[in-house]
């Protein structure tokens, strides 16, 4: 269950509406089944009233819609951000991605959100209902006469489970309370890889990412990934290519792109939220932050506009390549 | 029919592989159903459906049509194809069954793609009624019944045992060659089953849903609906909904420099992605909102219109689990049909 | 596509001893482009540059691959030679058979193998070159120097004697910079006014030379060439063009409590004042932090008293605006604070002093009139310490200090030691060291002299403690040669305190994008080859601001510093490196990440309008390279995530149809 | 205990380096124990570093560094003398497998200018 | 089949004011260093591009080494800073998906330094070879 309620962001997004500081509300709408929710584009009271949800389910990130929706919209558009997605905000704003003017930004808490593939894990296939208003999550299948009842925790996804901070590191306005910033465990799963030999960790990379199809949800979902043109799309960078037409493509890909997000990267998840094959993409981009913070200092994109991404920075005194291996010799 | 006990089934498919490859959804490292060559110790899943769809057996991804060796100025063409064997395909449902058929309409139909041809020649399709269809499943829609799925055989499965029945010459190959293994039988239990999942299928969500709003010959009365920028507002512009999708079956063909040749390929292309048919002019479709409706008008009026009424969906429900932002077939057809 | 001609060199024996050449230049005439392909003994030769030449005309070639030696030999040879055929010269490329294959590798069919693929990867370089046309930039033709010490001053003088018009920029109301406060020089103890003040004249009475003083840098925009200044002059409630200098005000100010910068607050001067005699401008400055007028409308004495009527209490900071071609920074250095240090009791006792106060204590013009008194009591002191190395070689976590030699302290110290027993043979001297170091002309010996004939006593060890006790100053000591501690009853103890960078270069550095070490120093554009010049083009150094040195470097570098900026300002058209940075705007994002990492400023960002892929138009921020400020190292195109930037001439297509040719 | 070993802990244990130095002396400029000792701060770090720690170790100069500090607080190249004093002091204690002071020691040591706490200090320091 | 003897493939990316003259140097002091080494001039370490390196191991290369001025040194003052921390990372990424941290090195070799070059080279050639053929990072279709 989330603190604020969907009711109070409806009656705060129309009265920001009315009382003319907005002219659209990025929001949330909901779909078939209670957790299918698409982000949209609200522009009055009624389709508020009857197409904005909030609920445990409304995972994706607004942030990168902004540098489109900022273009095209005339006035300021009111966007509600979680606090993951406030990091994102203010990276976009590093970069320059959109105008800073054109949003009302109004911080939500977030009690974190569901991965619906937990979801049915628990209670199985053929899910007609979901309800996440009551201390737990009641979900309906076709197939049981009665709700069966999920504690929230048990289905928070990966990134949630793994919170970097309920802080909001930018807002106009903040709904409900301020959170912290968290001392999350979220290197574990990758110190576990470093800790393997690299037999094992290219199996292991070789397993997952030969399910790669290519699809470019990952980089299109990324709100680090906003290149205007993205060189893998671009025929002169060399690297462009449509498919995975060779082992070498998916690493090439994956490597490429966690190296262009890496300093920019806010951790957000949204890359392994929408693999449709389950790639646990967010460990390539953690295991950049991880190195940054070790080598460099500790470093959350995001946290601060403005701020010096490790990788356009320097030290007289950083340490050598052949160095970041040092104190890691499980297979020396 | 014949009928086949579950605990024999390793040993059935040990028979199979013995003469021809046999591939089935097994459970893959993710936890994911996934289409694998049979193996000693590979364990059928029970999962509803694969994530990908099984149109890669006909249609992969990826596909060397030819190579050009160059060595200086001098070029030599290289023939890639290799001599297809027969296979097999186990665990088909009923949707992808059927989406086989929209794809022979597009690649068997003149000009042949032979490469396609010739892999659909060599394969047999098993398929295998579903018992607990998914909230996403809307088959019924495209009026598939996903308790008779189609395919050279098709398959039941109950509590403790498989029965089969072959629909095509190929099929009747296949079931004289499990004959050992299978024992000749009544379809009682096959009709029973049938009954339960028709009855399951009408408490479905989405079974309600309805395409005869669709169809060939309504370009111009859905083409300029307003609804089309509401719909794709959020679309990302990604590959996921067509590269899980069964039926999708746009390819791009790319020269790939390996540096001693260069070898030509087709791939998969989205209709999605900005860069779908560049031309040299440039973009046919410029802005997401058009290649968002390309997809969308397409499976649901160009195709029908150029097939028969053939819709190109099979309601296997695939891009709604997978599209990142939920967006979909049945929100399009919702929105549009006019519910 | 290019027509290629191939010509490879035998360099004598050198490569086709090694390489069978025919070979290499048969194989290389396969390639792709490839239209003429041939071998030659010397290629560097005329006849050889001739061939080229008519191989150009003859078969119409778009582009050249040498096959020679390093083009860091003969590339620009090679460059001259295609122009002269009429060939843009960024057309051709050279393969390196030489000092990186026929030299290093014995076997011919080896070396063979290996030139053949290196003139592969050149002839797929050179498929992808474009022709490169330097850009060009017009120079001002006038100089700024910031800062008006001995650097700023000889700098000036130089520039100026080479007939370029200067301006000097100096923030207190006097040019002269520390050298005017000093006393002697070493190692020659010619006094440092009787040298200094006769160039502050020339300087003044120089036709080409602007002063203006009591005035900062607010403002640099620009680049090489080409920069936009803007000067704050601040206000000095005191017309510069009427004022005579009589010092009529100065006298009649009653506000005359205010600490005396100029003699480091050990004697007073008024609220309006001229630092010293010799000040140039010799302009009366009001402080308008002292000046009863100014604070409360209380006073206006000194207008009364002012004959010429250059008294002006409503003046204001003025802004001047300029034009520059070159830039010199001469901010100078300023001892640290001794806050730090309460071992030494500079905070507890009038009669420890730094060097530099010392030097006006022995200064004719300062506050004692050059007599030797302590501040305290104005006696005369009979035993004097000094105490060398403070604050320098500080390890970085001590915190206190510096962590570098201030590489001055040695040679004043010994200065004053000697100056000290000459002038008052009944005084005890001691000095106490960590190392002696006189690297320089004359300068060893002159510390020999010190304690050879002036017999100051000379310890190998540190000060630990100083204690004010009665009139008396304790100080304990170790003395490392004869192993013992010792306790010295002193009356005057000097400290020889580092030096440090003044305050004002940093944002200075910011406004120039010049970069600066962590101690604030600027760094020059090469360490050994190229020490008088910034990183960013037309930012030239003089003197303490790089790094400390004494009077005679300071002013060679000054001298250096003019030199190169001569040098920039005969030019009346910067001709740029062609193979520099640019971006694609349809592609760039504007993320700065780019700009971030640009040594050089060359970077800026605009807000364009465009047309989007979707037909729509909007405004996007893009990165701008500027071709005259971009030196083309490429850092920037690795850091940009989109490819929209690229260099010219090592572009990304290039150097990866290069590695492909390579892994072939 | 070897040489080397020996070196190596005494520097561990103290956390010093003693290659920062460069010999300026200004511990033992500062050292208000200096006339006491036999080794000084100074000799201290230089015989440490050059590995002559035999006879740091017999020294009474061990028991004579009051541990005040100055040398540290005043080092300029953050080498902290007095920490390796103290190294030097508990590799005796550690190697001797002995302590340096008893309690019976203390009676003998008791006078009326002597502060008792000084005693407790030092009976702290010098026992294991 | 007769086994062929290995020869590693090693593509060496050469700052041209340090390491591209530190090969030459090489050359005119006649240091000798394995032929496997094929060098390409880039105007500065920082130019060098993660593709670059991809790209070299997706052609065939079996190590690729880049070279540039000692920290400090940097013709353009700071470039090979972002060097050393870009390629800090992208080695250790590529450690981290399994593929051998032998096959990637960076050296600070100046322009007085023929001798370094050509020790680390054959160096590095060695600790290639020994390597074998990149297998982890290799695009079948680059194949001969």
């Amino acid at each position: 269950m989330q603190k604020v309620s969907q009711q109070q962001l409806i009656d705060k997004a129309v009265s920001l509406l009315a009382d003319g500081t907005v002219s659209c509300v990025l929001g949330w709408t909901k779909g078939e089944f209670d957790y299918d929710i698409t982000p949209a584009l609200f522009t009055d009271e009624a389709s508020l009233r009857q197409g904005f949800v909030w609920n445990d389910f409304c995972g994706a990130n607004f942030s990168k819609y902004l540098v489109a929706k900022t273009r095209k919209c005339e006035g300021k558009i009111l966007v509600f951000l979680k606090p993951c997605d406030t990091y994102s905000f203010n990276q976009l704003l590093t970069e320059h991605r959109f105008d800073r003017e054109k949003v009302y930004a109004v911080g939500i808490p977030c009690e974190g959100m569901a991965d619906i593939d937990k979801v049915k894990a628990i209670c199985g296939d053929g899910i007609s209902s979901i309800d996440c208003n009551g201390e737990k999550m009641a979900v309906q299948t076709i197939y049981e006469d009665a709700p069966v009842q999920v504690d929230a925790s048990s289905v928070l996804a990966e990134r949630c489970i793994n919170c970097k901070s309920k802080k909001h590191v930018a807002y106009d306005e903040l709904m409900g309370d301020e959170g912290d910033v968290i001392d999350s465990a979220r290197f574990d799963e990758v110190a576990k890889l470093e800790a393997m030999t690299p037999d094992e960790r290219f199996t292991f990379w070789q397993n997952e990412l030969s399910r790669c199809i290519r699809c470019n949800a990952c980089r299109d979902a990324c709100p680090a990934c906003t290149c205007e043109v993205c060189v893998f799309n671009n025929p002169k960078s060399g690297v462009e290519n449509k498919s995975p037409a060779n082992s070498f493509e998916e690493k090439m890909f994956h490597i490429i792109r966690a190296f262009h997000v890496a300093g920019r990267c806010t951790d957000c998840g949204e890359c392994s939220r929408v693999c449709p094959q389950n790639i646990p993409l967010h460990l390539l981009n953690r295991k950049f932050i991880k190195d940054m913070n070790e080598c460099y200092g500790e470093y959350q994109a995001g946290a601060e506009v403005g701020s010096r991404a490790p990788l356009v920075n320097y030290t007289t005194d950083d340490l050598e390549p052949g160095e970041v291996f040092n104190g890691r010799d499980s297979d020396a | 029919m014949r009928k086949c006990s579950l605990d024999a089934l390793q040993a059935l498919f040990a028979h199979v592989n013995a003469s021809m490859a046999l591939y089935l959804p097994v459970d893959g490292s993710d936890g994911k159903a996934v289409y694998q060559k049979w193996s000693e110790g590979a364990r059928w899943s029970h999962a509803l459906n694969t994530v990908r769809s099984p149109k890669d057996f006909f249609f992969p991804q990826t596909e060397d049509l030819m190579k050009f060796k160059t060595a200086g100025k001098s070029i030599e063409i290289v023939d890639v194809r290799n001599a297809a064997e027969d296979f097999v395909i186990f665990g088909v449902r009923a949707c992808d069954v059927k989406s086989f058929e929209i794809l022979d309409r597009v690649f068997l139909t003149d000009p042949v793609d032979s490469f396609y041809a010739s892999r659909r020649e060599h394969g047999t399709i098993v398929s295998v009624a579903c018992t607990r269809p998914s909230e996403t499943c809307f088959c019924g829609t495209f009026g598939i019944d996903a308790a008779s799925p189609a395919g050279d055989v098709s398959c039941w499965k109950t509590e403790t045992e498989l029965f089969w029945q072959a629909n095509t010459p190929k099929g009747e190959a296949f079931l004289q060659l499990i004959a050992p293994l299978t024992e000749e039988c009544g379809n009682e239990a096959v009709q029973a089953q049938q009954e339960k999942t028709a009855a399951v299928m009408k408490k479905l969500p989405l079974a309600e849903l309805k395409a005869d709003a669709f169809g060939g010959g309504k370009t111009k009365e859905f083409f300029d609906r307003p609804e089309w920028s509401e719909l794709s507002q959020a679309c990302l512009g990604c590959g996921t909904c067509t590269f899980v999708c069964p039926t999708c079956q746009c390819y791009d063909i790319k020269d790939f420099n390996t540096g001693n040749g260069v070898i030509r390929f087709r791939c998969w292309d989205s209709c999605m992605y900005s860069e779908f048919t560049k031309m040299a002019h440039g973009n046919s479709r410029l802005s997401q909102k058009e290649r968002f409706r390309q997809r969308f008008m397409h499976k649901l009026v160009y195709y029908p219109e150029n097939n028969d009424g053939l819709f190109s969906c099979v309601g296997c429900g695939r891009c709604l689990s997978k599209c990142p932002i939920s967006m979909n077939i049945v929100k399009v057809m919702k929105k549009l049909g006019g519910e | 596509m290019q027509r290629i001609g191939v010509f490879v060199c035998w360099c004598g024996s050198n490569i086709a001893g090694t390489v069978d050449v025919k070979a290499v230049a048969e194989a290389l005439k396969a390639e792709p482009g490839v239209v003429f392909s041939t071998d030659y003994q010397y290629m560097c030769s005329q006849a050889g540059q001739d061939m080229i030449k008519e191989s150009v005309r003859e078969h119409k070639l778009t582009g050249i691959v040498i096959c020679s030696c390093s083009p860091r030999m003969h590339e620009a040879t090679f460059r001259k030679t295609a122009a002269a055929a009429g060939l843009n010269p960024y057309m051709v490329e050279i393969a390196n058979i030489r000092e990186q294959c026929s030299w290093v590798h014995k076997e011919m069919p080896i070396g063979t193998e290996k030139a053949i693929i290196l003139g592969k990867a050149a002839v797929a370089k050179v498929n992808l070159n474009t022709p490169l046309t330097p850009g060009e930039s017009p120079v001002t033709k006038r100089a700024l120097v910031i800062g008006g010490g001995i650097a700023g001053i000889q700098t000036a003088l130089d520039i100026a004697d080479a007939g370029f018009p200067v301006d000097i920029v100096e923030k207190k109301p006097t040019i002269g910079g520390k050298m005017a406060q000093l006393d002697k020089t070493f190692p020659t103890l010619d006094c440092a006014a009787c040298i200094l003040t006769p160039k502050m004249v020339d300087v003044a009475q120089h036709e080409k030379i602007r002063i203006f003083s009591y005035s900062e840098v607010s403002e640099v925009k620009g680049f090489v060439g080409n920069f936009d200044v803007t000067i704050k002059k601040h206000a000095r409630y005191v017309k510069e063009d009427v004022c005579t200098g009589c010092g009529a005000c100065v006298e009649k100010c009653p506000m005359k409590k205010v600490p005396n910068e100029f003699n480091l607050g050990m004697d007073n001067r008024p609220a309006i004042y001229i630092p010293f005699a010799q000040a140039v401008p010799k302009v009366a400055t009001i402080d308008p932090n002292a000046c009863n007028m100014l604070k409360n409308g209380k006073c206006g004495l000194c207008a009364r008293v002012c004959t010429a009527g250059a008294i002006d209490y409503k003046q204001q900071d003025e802004y001047i605006q300029e034009k520059y071609g070159a830039i010199v920074v001469a901010t100078g250095f300023n001892p640290i604070s001794m806050d730090k240090f309460d071992e030494f009791a500079y905070n507890q006792s009038k009669d420890v002093i730094t060097s530099l106060e010392f030097e006006r204590l022995t200064n004719a013009a300062g506050p004692t009139a050059g007599k030797l008194l302590r501040p305290s009591d104005g006696k005369h002191p009979h035993t004097i310490v000094f105490v060398q190395c403070v604050g320098s070689r500080c390890d970085s976590c001590a915190q206190k200090g510096k962590e570098y030699c201030s590489k001055i302290c040695c040679m004043y110290t010994a200065k004053h030691a000697m100056l000290t027993r000459d002038k008052y043979p009944d005084t005890e001297v001691y000095v106490f060291y960590i190392d002696v170091r006189t690297p320089g002309k004359s300068f060893d010996e002159f510390y020999r002299r010190a304690v050879e004939e002036y017999d100051v006593h000379y310890i190998k060890g540190m000060v630990g403690k100083v204690t004010p006790q009665g009139d008396k100053l304790k100080v304990q000591a170790s003395d490392l040669l004869s192993n013992k501690q010792l306790h010295i009853d002193a009356d005057l103890v000097v400290l020889a305190a580092a030096i440090e960078p003044d305050k004002s270069a940093r944002p200075l550095a910011t406004m120039l994008t010049a970069s600066m070490d962590t101690n604030d120093f600027f760094t020059e554009a090469h360490p050994k080859l190229r020490p008088v010049e910034s990183p960013t083009a037309g930012v030239f150094l003089s003197g303490t601001c790089q790094g400390p040195k004494d009077i005679p470097e300071t002013v060679s570098q000054a001298g250096a510093a003019a030199s190169k900026v001569i040098g920039l300002l005969a030019k009346d058209k910067l001709k740029g490196n062609p193979c520099v940075a640019h971006s694609n705007e349809q592609m760039c994002n504007g993320c700065s990440s780019c700009e971030r990492v640009c040594p050089y400023g060359a970077i800026t960002y605009e807000d364009k309008e465009f047309r989007m892929p979707d037909r729509t138009t909007a405004i996007r921020r893009v990165a701008a390279v500027n071709p005259a400020v971009c030196q083309g190292c490429g850092a920037c195109t690795v850091a940009c995530p989109s490819g929209a930037m690229d260099l010219r001439g090592f572009m990304n297509e290039q150097i990866m149809a290069e590695v492909d040719a390579i892994c072939k | 205990m070897n040489k080397s070993y020996l070196q190596e802990d005494l520097l561990r244990m103290s956390g010093v380096n003693p290659r920062k130095c460069m010999q300026c002396g200004k511990c033992s400029a500062t050292c208000p124990a200096y006339d006491e000792m036999e080794y000084h701060p100074h000799q201290f770090v230089s015989m440490v570093k050059n590995g002559d720690i035999e006879p740091l170790m017999k020294s009474q100069s061990l028991y004579r560094c009051l541990t005040c500090f100055a040398c540290v607080e005043r080092c300029p190249r953050s080498v902290e003398p007095a920490k390796l004093v103290e190294a030097v002091r508990l590799a005796v204690i550690r190697q001797q497998g002995a302590n340096r002071m008893t309690a019976n020691d203390i009676p003998a040591l008791l006078d009326e200018d002597t502060p008792q706490q000084l005693l407790v200090s030092a009976f702290r320091k010098y026992t294991k | 089949m007769q086994v062929k003897e290995f020869k590693p493939l090693i593509v060496a990316f050469c700052c041209n004011w340090c390491s591209y003259a530190g090969a030459d140097l090489a050359g005119n002091n006649r240091l000798n260093y394995p032929a496997e080494v094929k060098i390409i001039r880039v105007p500065c370490s920082c130019r060098v591009n993660p593709m670059f390196i991809l790209r070299a191991f997706q052609r065939g290369a079996d190590g690729v080494i880049l070279c540039g001025c000692h920290p400090g040194d940097c013709h353009y003052t700071s470039g090979n800073y972002y060097t050393r921390r870009r390629m800090a990372m992208l080695f250790s990424m590529l450690d981290f998906l399994g593929i051998e941290r032998e096959r990637t090195r960076v050296e600070w070799v100046s322009a007085a330094e023929g001798a370094k070059f050509s020790a680390v080279m054959t160096d590095f050639a060695a600790t290639v070879k020994a390597l074998g053929e990149n297998k982890r990072l290799e695009d079948l279709r680059c194949k001969k």
